[in-house]
């Protein structure tokens, strides 16, 4: 049998050393009923030609950016991974370990999430980082709800309407059946940017936190000094949340800007897009809400002999040990693509890291440049922006389909998120994206 | 420390265009250089990663039976298939043509989970299992508040994981914990004490973490069902239950099944898995958005089901998963599904056999797929748990889970999975038999363990009490870059 | 710089160190017409995703199994290759090792070659095998060169023209150099095999061997009792020359039919076409011809404190101990292709390879019988085949080009190398061919 | 060993079709079935050689001074360029319309590496460097025949690599050694007395293996050439020359360049590897066939050079190492490749700085790319080259190549290559250092060496004298596959 090691001849002197003649005996007890109808009606086994077969059947009928151009961002981002990545990622020894909780056995595994919290310090600018959560939209509502528990008493949490819409949906499924919260959303103006007025109207003392993103759903990069200043006056928390973790290497980080939480998406480092997973949210914060973390945390400490090892620690936040007053119901996270980040960072690094967010920026900036120049079609916000912008371009839709023609994705219509926002296009560029092929956006959106 | 490595102005990055930040930028919104970020170079990064990975203990060095977490060989094939561009390089926001085939995966992989599982409709959205939890506990509650009351409780057992009571907070919900009878099973009649119409759900674990399969089950089921409550069902055992029984005819309602246990996708170390849901038909339009839904022309996505839970994690949840799942059900099939769980419960049996009479076993029942044992045994040679844990690690093992369930002193919970062969449970139940040897014999030997590791005990009463979670730049820089620093 | 990792500091600070100035000045030395001359015109270096982006387009002007159907085997044989294989030659540790001169740091290199060589003897029946050499022609070559070593005095070697045609040219050019050899070729016979009468009308007392495929380029299994049998009557070694090693699974060994030396290539068993290289040669003899046998040898012994461990060993036949007195001038050979059949025989296993090769023979004879049957061709020998065979089929270039059209490479026409074969196709089937693509096969060769 | 392992009856194959050989092919010539195969299952297959790679050194996890292996870092980019199934499934026989991307990738390393070695014309073909000298000296001797002669002797310096003269003998001329002055170099003066019309070629390395560039290699070439011989050039230590000296100005005729030591494929434990020959226009109608051909339409295949040497090796060499270095050069380009040289070139003389004093200086001519030291100042206290080796395996570092080259007694042949970091070099040289300390203060602790390693110093005496070449069942079946064995 595929994977089952055993010859009839070993099931048979293991049945005998049970003293059972038959392995079903094994499972007698399990009702009769339940066992009548367990058979699985699934097709037989294949060879591993036949599974390649079929997935890779599969994987053809899906457009890849080697055929397609795509101009998508949006929360999930085409980047260069360097080839150390997967090599060290598929090593047996990193990807077929368990949650490192012996930790004699497991340094590897722990000095690398270690590293990790240190890059996310680091990249955010704060204090404290932990071991990585599922996505950014969890990570997002993961931050929320800490901020929920730090500012006891408090029940209003703002969101920015410039955030993900994903990452407000998920905030929101997470926060719907907890007690003593209100939701609030502020819009944004005409720079892209949340909107600075919506914003003092719906912050006041009894706010817990306000969310923002950094840069926001536009791209925008928001100037997080006035939302800052409103959160101290009110005793509010802000949370800077980021979808395009490599704007970081370039733009000034959240803790710079005094925000009190970072939390965000950390696919840009690293990580194949894979439809949107697995990736991972990162979630930083200042020191002083350690204890009131979510999920795991690596720490240094010495072992029996006086040499420095890691360990898992503060697990008295975690579901393991407080079970229903955990931080967190976090288990499993995402560990291997927090290393694939973490050899990202590593094989970049510091200098790398700027020159990529500065080669986005630049392909970016000039792609919009020539769009509104060459194109005639005019950004709809005005704020500065990192590698994604906004358009507006009339007869979108008859306009995306025909740009598709051409095996290329201009963007992504914004109507069916904001439907405030019609023939708005979300356009990003990103070190990817080839000369001939922004080329050739730029030359078909210009034709009528 | 790849901190500790390097040389100012080091990179491995090679990009021969230069581009400046653009002008249109304010220059307050930049930042300056990070400081004490890596500067290595490419050969640097292999060494230091490749040092570290061995450094690791991992499936394909040797076995794993951590109980409860179904260590089981991870296929190279499915590592392969996973990265076929045609599904590693796929943007989650293109247009639903352009990624007919992920959707067909995702689409036959809910089939076959809920044809596995014995239910009628699946999400793949979740994360991992807790993330499943939690979204099978917002079911629960939006189709009770549907019904006029989502309810204040949920019941949980003494021995559920973890996740189970904070995912039941999470959700809002106060947890009712209810105890396990000398069997180790919930007690009908206890159940039916608690059972009131104040408590949504009954969350339960068949087999549950002592590895006993609750022969009661259709009855609690009737019982919870009786009160209007649910049947949640923790999946994580699922790698007991393939063509043994269905936890659809079980009267279980919800359950989540990890993918990163009993279908085989890795675990790196902590992640990324998977938390499939599956329910019964009315609670499908519950689920969260969007659906894979099949069409005349193939398939697409379906945003808009007014009775959602709404989402839980951004896009498909962990796409890359799902397709190693994929590959895995179909290269097994039926009957090969059927043997995994036939052979871990053969192998659990097995060595359950092996080590009674030199542990404390737990429980005298059956067990399936995983069995505790205790060191009652060893105490009165002062050896604990944590001890013949770290002796283990000497011989070359990595040990049980430890200390759980919380309900069992000292436990010892051994899960051997069905991909291990004969000779390594006889050789694992040889160190174990020596360790309780040792433990009488020489228990300073067994108290000091482990001596051949990395490093040795680490001090986690220190890093708790003075916690240092990231890399600090020494105050004379420079001294510490050092070749020979892991 | 790409892969160079000092800084300028750095650069400097080595300079200072050494006494220098500028890095110029280490070769001054180095005659300045030279060095006035020496810069590369080459183009400038390339990022990952350039390096990337030109090896897919190259890579995407070739045609691939997958989407083509091919019928071609001739010495490279496209097989099933269980992932393990690559996961395991893709270590590091394996991958960027040199040839193991320091054993008590090569353990794992040492013990897998051992294993490898354990493999061939058990595969091939005979005593000893060494560490592979380049290719199976060259492994002929050298097998022949063996021969000549340890049969001094005699001049003649026989090759069978059944020899695959690539493996004769390589012998000759190996032996076109040296003295007192004279090289013969003998026909075959309408069974596909060897001529016994040719054979019997070249070998004399003054052959030093003869050479046959087994099977041979025709696919055809020879019998090698009479060959054999032959040889020891006039004292000259028999070589059984295998170019589909999988073959061995499921056919008498050369071992026991007596043959002296077995040689071949080793490709069919866990290493990619890869266009023919790189694969490895195999190599395996009679025990008392160790110390005349080319190439690395791993051996068994102990360490200073008695544990079993793995050396190269009888290294004294080897140039870079003997120099011109060398049993061959080979020193890098194929070892992690070598490493990639070892995982691959130890994958399969016992059972597993004689299936797979009775799959082969099965859809191989199916095909073959189907192509007589309904398509009404004729099989050009009579002798029993392993999955390679020959058809007569009229209009030969002129039907392939019609097949080209459908993607269907329908196998090799033999006339480029036996002037006298017209019109006759070597088809080869292996497990790999899917069922639909033989149906095709079937089909287009039927419709006229 | 994997045949300690396992079960009979155990594979890890998996096909679900079964098929019975064929009834034509008679019995008295199939096998019966293989004794002692392995018998495993697919996990135990991964923990096997995931183990045994472990007990190796490689690269990827410290430094490998090997002198004259030029081990540098391989890019695991051009591991994934080589694996893409456009190059890595290709039939060698396809017709050549169906394989244009590789003919022009073999096409364009052609022209690329007769650029960068001056040269005019290069043959692929050669499966490692040996098998790129006998092709090359093959060459000369066609080109020599043709002209009437084919002469008897190769001239070949006491510095050369083993596989010069092997390469001599094997092309079926004599060899006739040539010594080095104090300077490491050949004499112009000695060389007019050796050359003579019996002498085919010279076989030069240069720099040669002490790491020494000869200054006369201009005039050396004048000297071959006026006696009608020709110039081959061992081009083994390309690394030191790229953007420095091309051989093809130095007079050379002929050269081979080993692709797994400039161009950093992986040495993969001892290859696969490729030698390409590159030659002068003069003798490129003797490189062996096919050639590829650069047509009006793209690229084809020319079998027809009737003064051809033949073919060296079936199809087209070693494709995929051809495609590792295609990856390797264009990455670079004409700027990283002259780095590469100039870097090693820095590495080594800072290295030969760092250790002079210490150990012995064989010469004290500047050095290339590599450097030789002796042992010399060691030997009075008992301790030589190969306890020097041993011990550095202690600290971590693989040893230099040793006692080679054979006219350096005890030598020490450092090549660190460009890719390795100061901080390396230093811990290196550190180690060194205090090896020689030890040497001084407590030899017998550097002559019992190594301590830490799988196993300590193997008795390769008695490996040679009772050869055990391959593994037997033991007699009494089964005892020994036990789980622990590695
Ligand atoms: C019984 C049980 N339930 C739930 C979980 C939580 O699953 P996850 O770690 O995927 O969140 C686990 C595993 O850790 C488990 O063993
Ligand atoms: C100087 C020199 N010449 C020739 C060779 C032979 O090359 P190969 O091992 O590729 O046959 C080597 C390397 O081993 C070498 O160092």
């Amino acid at each position: 049998m595929r994977y089952t090691p055993h010859t009839e001849a070993d099931r048979r002197q293991m049945l005998d050393a049970i003293g059972l003649s038959a392995i079903e005996e094994v499972f007698a007890h399990v009702p009769e009923e339940l066992r009548a109808r367990a058979r699985i009606r699934l097709a037989e086994g294949l060879s591993e030609v036949q599974v390649k077969k079929r997935l890779s059947a599969l994987a053809a009928r899906n457009a890849t950016p080697g055929e397609w151009s795509f101009f998508l961002g949006a929360g999930i981002y085409h980047h260069f991974i360097p080839s150390t990545v997967d090599a060290i990622i598929s090593r047996g020894e990193f990807a077929t370990s368990y949650t490192p909780y012996q930790p004699e056995v497991s340094q590897g595994t722990l000095q690398a999430i270690y590293e990790f919290q240190t890059l996310w310090c680091q990249l955010t600018g704060m204090e404290v980082a932990n071991a990585g959560l599922y996505d950014g939209a969890s990570a997002a509502a993961e931050a929320v709800l800490m901020a929920r528990r730090v500012q006891q008493g408090r029940r209003r949490i703002v969101l920015s309407r410039a955030l993900h819409p994903q990452y407000r949906s998920v905030i929101s499924t997470y926060l719907k059946n907890l007690p003593g919260v209100e939701l609030i959303e502020a819009g944004f103006d005409e720079t892209g940017a949340s909107d600075a007025e919506a914003l003092a109207r719906a912050v006041d003392d009894r706010t817990i936190c306000v969310v923002v993103g950094y840069p926001n759903f536009f791209g925008v990069i928001e100037d997080l000094a006035p939302v800052q200043e409103l959160c101290s006056r009110h005793g509010s928390l802000l949370i800077a949340v980021t979808t395009e973790a490599l704007s970081l290497g370039l733009l000034k980080p959240p803790g710079e800007w005094g925000a009190d939480i970072a939390a965000g998406e950390g696919q840009s480092l690293g990580v194949p897009m894979s439809l949107g997973g697995p990736g991972y949210g990162f979630f930083a914060c200042r020191k002083k809400f350690l204890r009131s973390m979510p999920g795991r945390v690596v720490g240094e400490t010495v072992d029996s002999e006086g040499r420095r090892g890691f360990v898992l620690t503060l697990s008295t936040r975690e579901q393991h040990i407080r079970r229903e007053k955990a931080t967190s119901n976090i288990c499993t996270n995402q560990n291997l693509c927090g290393l694939a980040s973490t050899v990202f960072m590593a094989t970049l690094g510091k200098s790398g890291l700027r020159r990529l967010a500065e080669i986005n920026a630049a392909v970016a900036h000039e792609t919009c440049a020539r769009l509104v120049r060459e194109a005639g079609l005019t950004r709809l916000f005005a704020g500065p922006f990192f590698n994604e912008f906004v358009l507006r371009v009339d007869d979108l839709e008859q306009r995306l389909s025909r740009l598709r023609a051409d095996k290329i994705i201009a963007g992504l219509p914004l109507a069916r998120w904001y439907p405030e926002l019609r023939d708005s296009l979300l356009v990003c560029v990103t070190e990817m994206n080839e000369r001939e092929e922004i080329e050739q956006l730029v030359k078909s959106l210009t034709r009528r | 420390m790849i901190f500790e490595r390097g040389s100012p102005g080091r990179t491995s990055f090679f990009w021969p265009e230069r581009r400046e930040a653009p002008a249109e930028i304010p220059s307050r919104l930049l930042r300056r250089e990070i400081p004490g970020f890596p500067e290595v170079g490419e050969l640097e990064v292999m060494r230091h990663y490749t040092t570290l990975s061995q450094r690791n203990y991992a499936i394909e060095r040797q076995f794993y039976p951590l109980g409860s977490c179904t260590m089981k060989y991870n296929p190279r094939l499915n590592e392969a298939v996973a990265r076929l561009p045609g599904f590693a390089q796929l943007h989650p926001l293109a247009p639903a043509e352009l990624i007919q085939g992920a959707l067909e995966l995702m689409h036959e992989l809910e089939s076959m989970l809920a044809e596995i599982s014995g239910m009628d409709a699946v999400t793949l959205q979740p994360a991992a299992g807790a993330q499943g939890e939690l979204t099978g506990l917002m079911i629960i509650r939006a189709y009770l508040s549907q019904k006029g009351n989502p309810r204040k409780k949920v019941i949980v057992p003494d021995t559920a994981h973890g996740t189970n009571p904070a995912s039941s907070t999470l959700c809002g919900y106060d947890v009712l914990q209810i105890g396990s009878n000398e069997r180790g099973m919930i007690e009908p009649g206890e159940l039916e004490r608690l059972m009131t119409e104040e408590a949504a759900a009954l969350m339960i674990t068949n087999p549950n973490t002592l590895g006993i399969f609750d022969e009661n089950i259709q009855k609690i089921a009737t019982v919870v069902h009786a009160k209007g409550g649910l049947v949640y069902l923790d999946g994580a055992n699922m790698n007991a239950l393939m063509g043994i029984a269905k936890p659809g005819d079980m009267g279980v309602d919800v359950l989540h099944i990890n993918l990163h246990k009993t279908f085989s996708t890795p675990h790196g170390g902590g992640g990324p898995g998977a938390g499939p849901v599956a329910v019964k038909e009315t609670l499908a339009e519950f689920l969260p958005v969007p659906r894979v839904v099949k069409t005349e022309t193939g398939f697409s996505l379906d945003e808009d089901l007014p009775l959602s839970v709404g989402r839980v994690r951004s896009f498909f949840g962990n796409f890359g998963i799902l397709v190693r799942a994929y590959a895995y059900i179909i290269s097994l099939g039926a009957d090969g599904l059927e043997d995994v769980s036939r052979t871990a419960l053969l192998n659990a049996n097995y060595l359950r056999k092996r080590l009674e009479g030199h542990f404390h076993l737990a429980y005298s029942e059956p067990c399936m797929h995983e069995c505790v044992f205790t060191d009652r045994l060893q105490q009165k040679y002062g050896v604990h748990t944590l001890d013949i844990a770290k002796r283990l690690l000497d011989y070359g093992f990595h040990p049980p889970t430890v200390y759980f369930p919380l309900v069992v002193a000292g436990a010892l919970m051994i899960e051997p999975t069905e991909t291990e062969t004969r000779e390594t449970l006889d050789a694992f139940a040889e160190a174990m038999i020596a360790i309780a040897r040792e433990a009488k014999e020489n228990p300073e030997l067994v108290k000091n363990a482990p001596y051949t590791t990395p490093v040795r005990r680490l001090d986690e009463a220190r890093a708790a009490r003075r916690p240092v979670l990231r890399w600090e730049e020494p105050r004379r820089d420079g001294d510490e870059r050092q070749e020979g620093k892991a």
